[in-house]
């Protein structure tokens, strides 16, 4: 019970921390910044960590972190195969090719507004249809490995990604395209030089929505059918053995490996589109 | 008008493609079936067409091309099969029956808008507290990004095994999962919603010295609305994909998962398919009906849609 | 009445049709239980569920829990309505498959989710590695729901129940003269299925033990009905479905496919079928599913008292 | 427009008796620190009357709005001191002393005109009734009465304009202040919304502080104009107005007008290089 | 300015030798159709010779951005004829004839200053040597020389102006199409930008078409003053200006001046009620 109380004081102090750096004089800065998340995180980690003991919570319910961070450190070389295959084979390939067809496939549809008219509702729909749905067929169609796994993250990625680029090659101003009008310029010109600029902002939206599609898609897909290898198969495999430190450490794998991923889209972005209001503001 | 010429365009010549893509995908099948009712087929053996690629065996048995749309359990289903399957498993069966798929599609709304009342409510309020809370803001932002990296499919299990230790079954399992999901766009759009109004109208309200609560009521709130309901749309459709994983590990007793899943289970591709595309249509169902609400909504708060 | 919650390995269907019959037979209620059946399916371990305290006894095969007893969670087998194994591999004949040693440098589906030990042992038996595909190894896929990977040749073998998948197989049109089989039965590597475990701790309490003692007759006594009436059963086990997936033709020659397992138990765990399980488990090659006898895995308190 | 007024207002409007409405005694105000600190206010010093029409002018960046923005309180000076109704600007905004109208109407979009206008109404808590009254009052000084029930696009820029000085008018604050009201309109627009204005002023007698761009709109408005000049912002000038409170819009063509823009025009210049 | 120019250019120029550059005949215009119709532009009969300074001046709507972009072949005319150095304005643009200026600067945010100059040359695939040597000459020429490696919105409202005349005169067209160029800017800057378009416009002798809203500002620039009203679009009145060519910034306070201005003001009052 002891450890519950602590629990809620190590909260009440984390909290505390917090609000006196995220209100202090130096809030703005760029260390405060990246300091404030992390004592948040570990805060929490702190807490679950004290509950788990404090209330003795099975260890097949929930694992304490340090018994996670244990495993972790111990199975560094499974970990990293499963993430070779899942992240780097499925979840990476699939959003490679998933992407950029996207993107070639926006480029086409934005020639014209019949097709776009049709099948911007036709792909919303599409999106919708729940993974754990198309995740089964697609294993059926392209095999336990990893090939599977990027088509469905293909199938995922695909139309938001197609959404965003169309939305933004739409992005020109009436104005701008008049003055391309003006130049008389050719359509691959007037492409280059000014549709594809002014839609990158909408492009990375798609890529950095995609990212975290990808990786759950990957993962989930291994649920139904895989090789003895990947972190799905992993996760699966090791709850049927109650071997939740392993589970939970293949979720910090998985929180890991997204985070990087999305913070690489995110700092491409903001090298790539400096020119933007919403980059200029931060 | 034409939206729906250029849709049903689009529509037809996917379609086309789709009985298109049946005979390669199909025709090993009907091959295997052939051979083993006796009818000469070329290659003769299931080993050797194992090899063979799809369309050089269309090439050398045309006479079954027209079998591969009305396969038992078919790679791909024929467009026909899934609309005659559809059909009978929503208008031809009794809504209370067990193999109505409306019955099951009412069973995964019913968690999925359960799951999207409390998604939607914590994200609300989650974003109430990061705009009005530097705190909030700079702690639970990063973390609110990094949740969504976390393949919740794999929680889904164990959150319901934890929900079921201390006693919580039924709905609000399923509804937990899809609240998950659904939290996240929400928080996203409302917190930008919120923060949509410039410095000028803040300081309007200053000037009238009005105090935090009727900034937020007269100033943030209804500035936020088209940010809220271009969330909730994404924010829907995301829950009810939350139900459908949410009713595997439940038993997938009923719901439109659990349909996927026996489907899958038994190999009735043709029942995957429909349920699959139940699934798909709820979503529009749900996403159309949010945009007639905000239509009115906003029509009636003056705000142009 | 007094409340039991049951928790199923899996769907319902009629492998569970003793369950089944003595709820809707009133069985239970005839010993005061108000009884709540929980179906399994994917992704949902029973162990763990009873571990959470999401029930009170679960249907689990004893290398799951013995695996589970290893890794702390104390499940104790109280009753063994399942005297056979039901599983097998299940291959194409033209692949050339004809005796155990002919599986190496094949493809094959396994179960995983707790369900891959008795595989394991029984390729540790055979010293053929499931590292991967080779003179010495086998390739395996993480099987998922169903007998597609068959079907559609993407393994040469997969595995099967004697009263599910293989049904499924033979209804994709497949001639049971195609298929070659290796039950774990006949292999001597069979491990002991479909067993009521509860948590040990639970055992201590007298109240508790009672209730499971009426649990175990009245369940017997289902099971002893459906046996009899195997189409009456699979009927309620339909009626009990509700997914609405199930057909009628597949549970009833389930129904008579499980009926030939159970119809050698009365229930009592027989001690003899214990020691195989757990010499099979024990000695599975380099990576053993237990590493150690288990102590007090199993008790006769409550079959005796529930059946004498 | 004889409205009642709060009370607040009431003790703030006695104060204004005493002496000047605004006083800015060696007004100053940094931007930031350091290096990249902006003098946006160096040494203002500025005495406005109850009842005068004072224009700010100056070019961009001169810090006219700045000061505008001190005196609502929006900002905080750095250095001097400011009184508002013999109050600091704080309190004066505490009291609701001013109406104040951005450059753009900004109207919200989900409010009717009369709903725009009732706003500062709700926030101050006026009861229902006072406030439909004086929606209506306000509505007929502005030449909108009947537009009430529309919706701001719904109207042209100018009538969107006139609302939001409605606006500022609901509550009887005795002080106006506008910056750049008109930057967004058409001269004839505007020509004519001047004249209004004029007019308003004339009947209620307010203050006006008021911040524009154009030459002939200060002159043809003020009677006192603030010539600012930038880096560090600072007044430049400060030029009385000669022209008779009624002023008809072909004023402008007279000889007196014209002089007067004239050195206007020629304060401005001295004032600052271009960009 | 004398660049070389392209020979198609050329040929364009010796056309305009022959006729006037601009010549509309019972020009119409009408948007859409049936109730909803606009009649944007009608029987516009106009002529505009080679190195006229011709603005266009009227009530907002009033079709004055429709005529100019007619001319610029980005809306097509409904009824009468238009010629542009005696061909269709479609060849005229074909042969990029003329460069349009638009109210907003418009210039790439992702491109700095001389890169969004370039933009047009690219296009018109001038060699990089032609095109930095270019570059370098019209931001000489708008006074903007150095500030070719910095981004738009690194710069003021008025520096992206003259960028943007920049980017409209780097390729050699006689023919100068401004619509409202200056109507963001402050007029202290405006002024500024007046004169130094006057000189450009003296030093290279292109032909302007220039659209405003301010009275002063077409006095000010114009040879010839085309005073339109709206509902339909027509042209009310056209006013020579008697301004000498050579016109330094006070001219404005002469009365020549102001009765041309007095003129456009009583068109322009006479052409519309107000909103
Ligand atoms: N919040 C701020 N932080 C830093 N600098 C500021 C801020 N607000 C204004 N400035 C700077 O202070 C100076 C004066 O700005 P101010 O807005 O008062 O000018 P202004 O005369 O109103 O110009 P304009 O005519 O463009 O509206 C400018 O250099 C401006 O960049
Ligand atoms: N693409 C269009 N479709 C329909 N009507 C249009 C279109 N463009 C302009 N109009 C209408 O034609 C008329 C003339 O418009 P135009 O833009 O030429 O006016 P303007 O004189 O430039 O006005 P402003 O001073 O506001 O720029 C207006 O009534 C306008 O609403
Ligand atoms: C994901 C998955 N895990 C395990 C099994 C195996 N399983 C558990 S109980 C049972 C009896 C059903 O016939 C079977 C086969 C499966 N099929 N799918
Ligand atoms: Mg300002
Ligand atoms: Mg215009």
């Amino acid at each position: 019970m002891e450890l519950v109380f602590l629990a809620f004081l190590v909260w009440c102090a984390g909290w505390w921390i917090n609000a006196r750096l995220a209100n202090g004089p130096r809030a703005d800065t760029r260390a405060v910044g990246l300091l404030v998340p992390v004592i948040f995180g570990l805060t929490i980690l702190l807490v679950w960590e004290l509950l788990v003991r404090g209330l003795d919570v099975p260890l097949v319910i929930l694992p304490a972190p340090t018994l996670i961070a244990v495993r972790f450190a111990d199975s560094l070389s499974i970990l990293w195969q499963d993430f070779a295959q899942t992240i780097l084979k499925g979840a990476l390939g699939g959003y490679v090719i998933g992407c950029s067809a996207a993107f070639v496939t926006a480029i086409l549809v934005d020639r014209s507004d019949f097709l776009r008219r049709g099948l911007l509702p036709v792909g919303n729909f599409v999106a919708a249809l729940p993974i754990v749905g198309t995740a089964p067929i697609l294993v059926m169609w392209f095999g336990f490995d990893w090939h599977s796994k990027a088509a469905v993250v293909v199938v995922m990625v695909f139309f938001p990604m197609l959404v965003n680029t169309v939305a933004g090659l739409r992005e020109a101003s009436e104005m701008q395209r008049d003055l391309m009008h003006t130049y008389a310029a050719s359509y691959w010109q007037s492409l280059l030089k000014l549709r594809l600029p002014a839609a990158l902002p909408f492009v990375f939206n798609g890529l950095k929505i995609s990212t975290t599609l990808a990786l759950v898609g990957a993962i989930v897909a291994e649920f139904f059918g895989s090789p003895t290898v990947g972190m799905g198969f992993r996760i699966s495999t090791s709850v049927g053995q109650l071997a939740l430190d392993m589970v939970w450490a293949e979720i910090v794998v998985a929180a890991l490996a997204g985070s990087l991923f999305y913070g690489l889209i995110a700092a491409l972005e903001k090298a790539l589109t400096f020119w933007h209001p919403s980059q200029r503001g931060a | 008008m034409k939206t729906v010429v250029a849709v049903l365009t689009v529509v037809a010549a996917i379609v086309g493609l789709w009985y298109l893509a049946c005979v390669p995908m199909n025709i090993k099948g009907v091959l295997d079936a052939a051979e083993r009712a006796g009818e000469q087929v070329e290659p003769a053996t299931a080993r050797e067409r194992r090899e063979a690629s799809a369309l050089g065996l269309v090439a050398q048995n045309s006479f079954a091309i027209d079998r591969v749309w009305s396969v038992d359990r078919p790679r791909l289903p024929a467009p026909h099969q899934v609309v005659v399957e559809l059909w009978q498993t929503t208008v031809m069966k009794k809504i209370t029956s067990k193999r109505s798929l409306i019955y099951h599609a009412q069973v995964t709304l019913s968690a999925t808008l359960l799951g999207f009342a409390i998604g939607t409510g914590l994200g609300i309020l989650l974003a109430v507290g990061i705009v009005h809370s530097r705190v909030m803001d700079m702690s639970v932002m990063p973390w609110a990004i990094v949740s969504q990296t976390i393949p919740i499919i794999a929680l889904a299990p164990m959150i319901i095994v934890v929900l079921y230790s201390i006693g919580v079954q039924g709905l609000l399992p399923k509804a937990i999962i899809a609240a998950y999901l659904s939290f996240f766009p929400v928080v996203v759009g409302m917190v930008k919603g919120l923060r949509s109004p410039d410095h000028m109208q803040l300081d309007l309200m200053k000037t009238y010295f009005a105090s935090g609560n009727q900034v937020f009521w007269k100033l943030r709130l209804p500035s936020s609305m088209p940010y809220l309901f271009t969330s909730l749309k994404i924010g829907i459709a995301a829950s009810l994909v939350g139900a459908i994983v949410g009713e595997l590990p439940t038993g997938a007793v009923a719901g439109l998962g659990a349909r996927l899943l026996a489907g899958s289970y038994y190999g009735q591709t043709v029942q995957i398919w429909s349920a699959l595309f139940a699934a798909a249509i709820l979503a529009a169902l749900l996403v159309a009906l949010l945009g007639l609400i905000e239509r009115v909504l906003l029509g009636r708060m003056g705000v142009k849609a | 009445a007094d409340e039991v919650k049951l928790q199923l390995k899996w769907v319902t269907q009629a492998q569970f049709a003793g369950y089944y019959v003595a709820l809707d037979k009133g069985f239970y209620g005839e010993e005061d239980l108000d009884v709540t059946i929980l179906p399994g399916g994917p992704d949902i371990a029973p162990t763990q569920v009873i571990a959470g305290g999401g029930a009170d006894v679960t249907v689990e095969w004893m290398p799951a829990a013995l695996a589970a007893r290893e890794k702390g969670l104390p499940l104790v087998n109280i009753a063994q309505p399942f005297k056979s194994s039901g599983m097998m591999l299940t291959c194409w004949k033209d692949t050339g498959i004809s005796e155990p040693a002919d599986l190496a440098d094949r493809t094959l589906g396994v179960w995983f989710f707790g369900n891959e030990f008795p595989f394991m042992s029984w390729m540790g038996k055979l010293g053929i590695s499931t590292e991967g595909k080779g003179p010495e190894g086998v390739e395996v896929l993480k099987q998922g729901f169903n007998v597609d990977p068959l079907l559609q040749r993407q393994a040469d073998c997969i595995s099967t129940m004697t009263y599910n998948e293989y049904w499924q197989v033979i209804d994709a049109g497949v001639a049971e003269d195609e298929l070659v089989t290796f039950k774990y039965e006949d292999q001597g590597v069979a491990t002991l299925e479909d067993g009521l475990y509860v948590l040990e701790e639970n055992l201590e309490d007298p109240e508790f033990v009672g209730k499971m003692e009426r649990f175990v007759r009245a369940s017997m006594k289902g099971w002893k009905y459906a046996e009899e009436n195997p189409d009456e059963a699979a009927d309620i086990v339909l009626d009990n479905d509700a997914s609405g997936a199930q057909t009628e033709v597949h549970q009833k020659r389930m129904m008579r496919e499980v009926a030939k397992l159970t119809s050698g138990s009365n229930g009592a765990l027989d001690a003899a079928d214990y020691e195989r399980t757990v010499e099979t488990l024990l000695t599975g090659g380099s990576d053993p599913v237990i590493t150690k006898t288990p102590e007090g895995a199993w008790t006769h308190a409550i079959s005796d008292a529930a059946l004498n | 427009m004889n409205m009642q007024m709060t009370s607040q207002v009431d003790s703030a409007s006695d104060a204004a008796q005493a002496g000047p409405v605004i006083e800015a005694r060696d007004l100053n105000l940094v931007f930031g620190s350091g290096e990249t600190s902006v003098h946006a206010l160096k040494d203002i010093n500025l005495n406005i009357n109850k009842g005068e029409f004072v224009s700010f002018i100056g070019p961009s960046g001169c810090g006219k709005t700045t000061f505008l923005r001190c005196v609502a309180a929006l900002e905080t000076p750095t250095g001097g001191s400011l009184s508002v109704n013999g109050m600091t600007p704080e309190q004066a905004r505490q009291s609701r002393a001013y109406g104040y109208v951005f450059q753009a109407a900004g109207l919200y979009p989900w409010r009717t005109i009369a709903k725009n206008i009732k706003l500062p109404l709700e926030i101050m808590g006026y009861s229902r009734a006072e406030q439909d009254q004086r929606v209506a009052e306000v509505l007929e000084l502005v030449e909108l009465a009947g537009f009430g029930g529309k919706f701001p696009w719904q109207l042209s820029g100018g009538m969107q304009q006139r609302a939001s000085i409605a606006r500022a008018l609901a509550f009887d604050a005795d002080l106006l202040l506008m910056d750049e009201p008109f930057g967004a309109l058409d001269e004839i627009v505007r020509d004519h919304l001047n004249e209004q204005l004029l007019k308003l002023w004339a009947r209620t007698n307010k203050t006006i502080g008021f911040v524009t761009h154009s030459i002939p709109e200060a002159v043809y408005l003020s009677t006192k104009i603030v010539v600012m000049s930038p880096r560090p912002g600072r007044i430049h000038e400060v030029i009385e107005s000669t022209l008779p409170r009624e002023r008809p819009l072909d004023i402008r063509d007279t000889p007196e007008f014209i002089e007067i823009a004239h050195r206007v025009r020629e304060g401005l210049r001295a004032g600052h290089g271009h960009d």
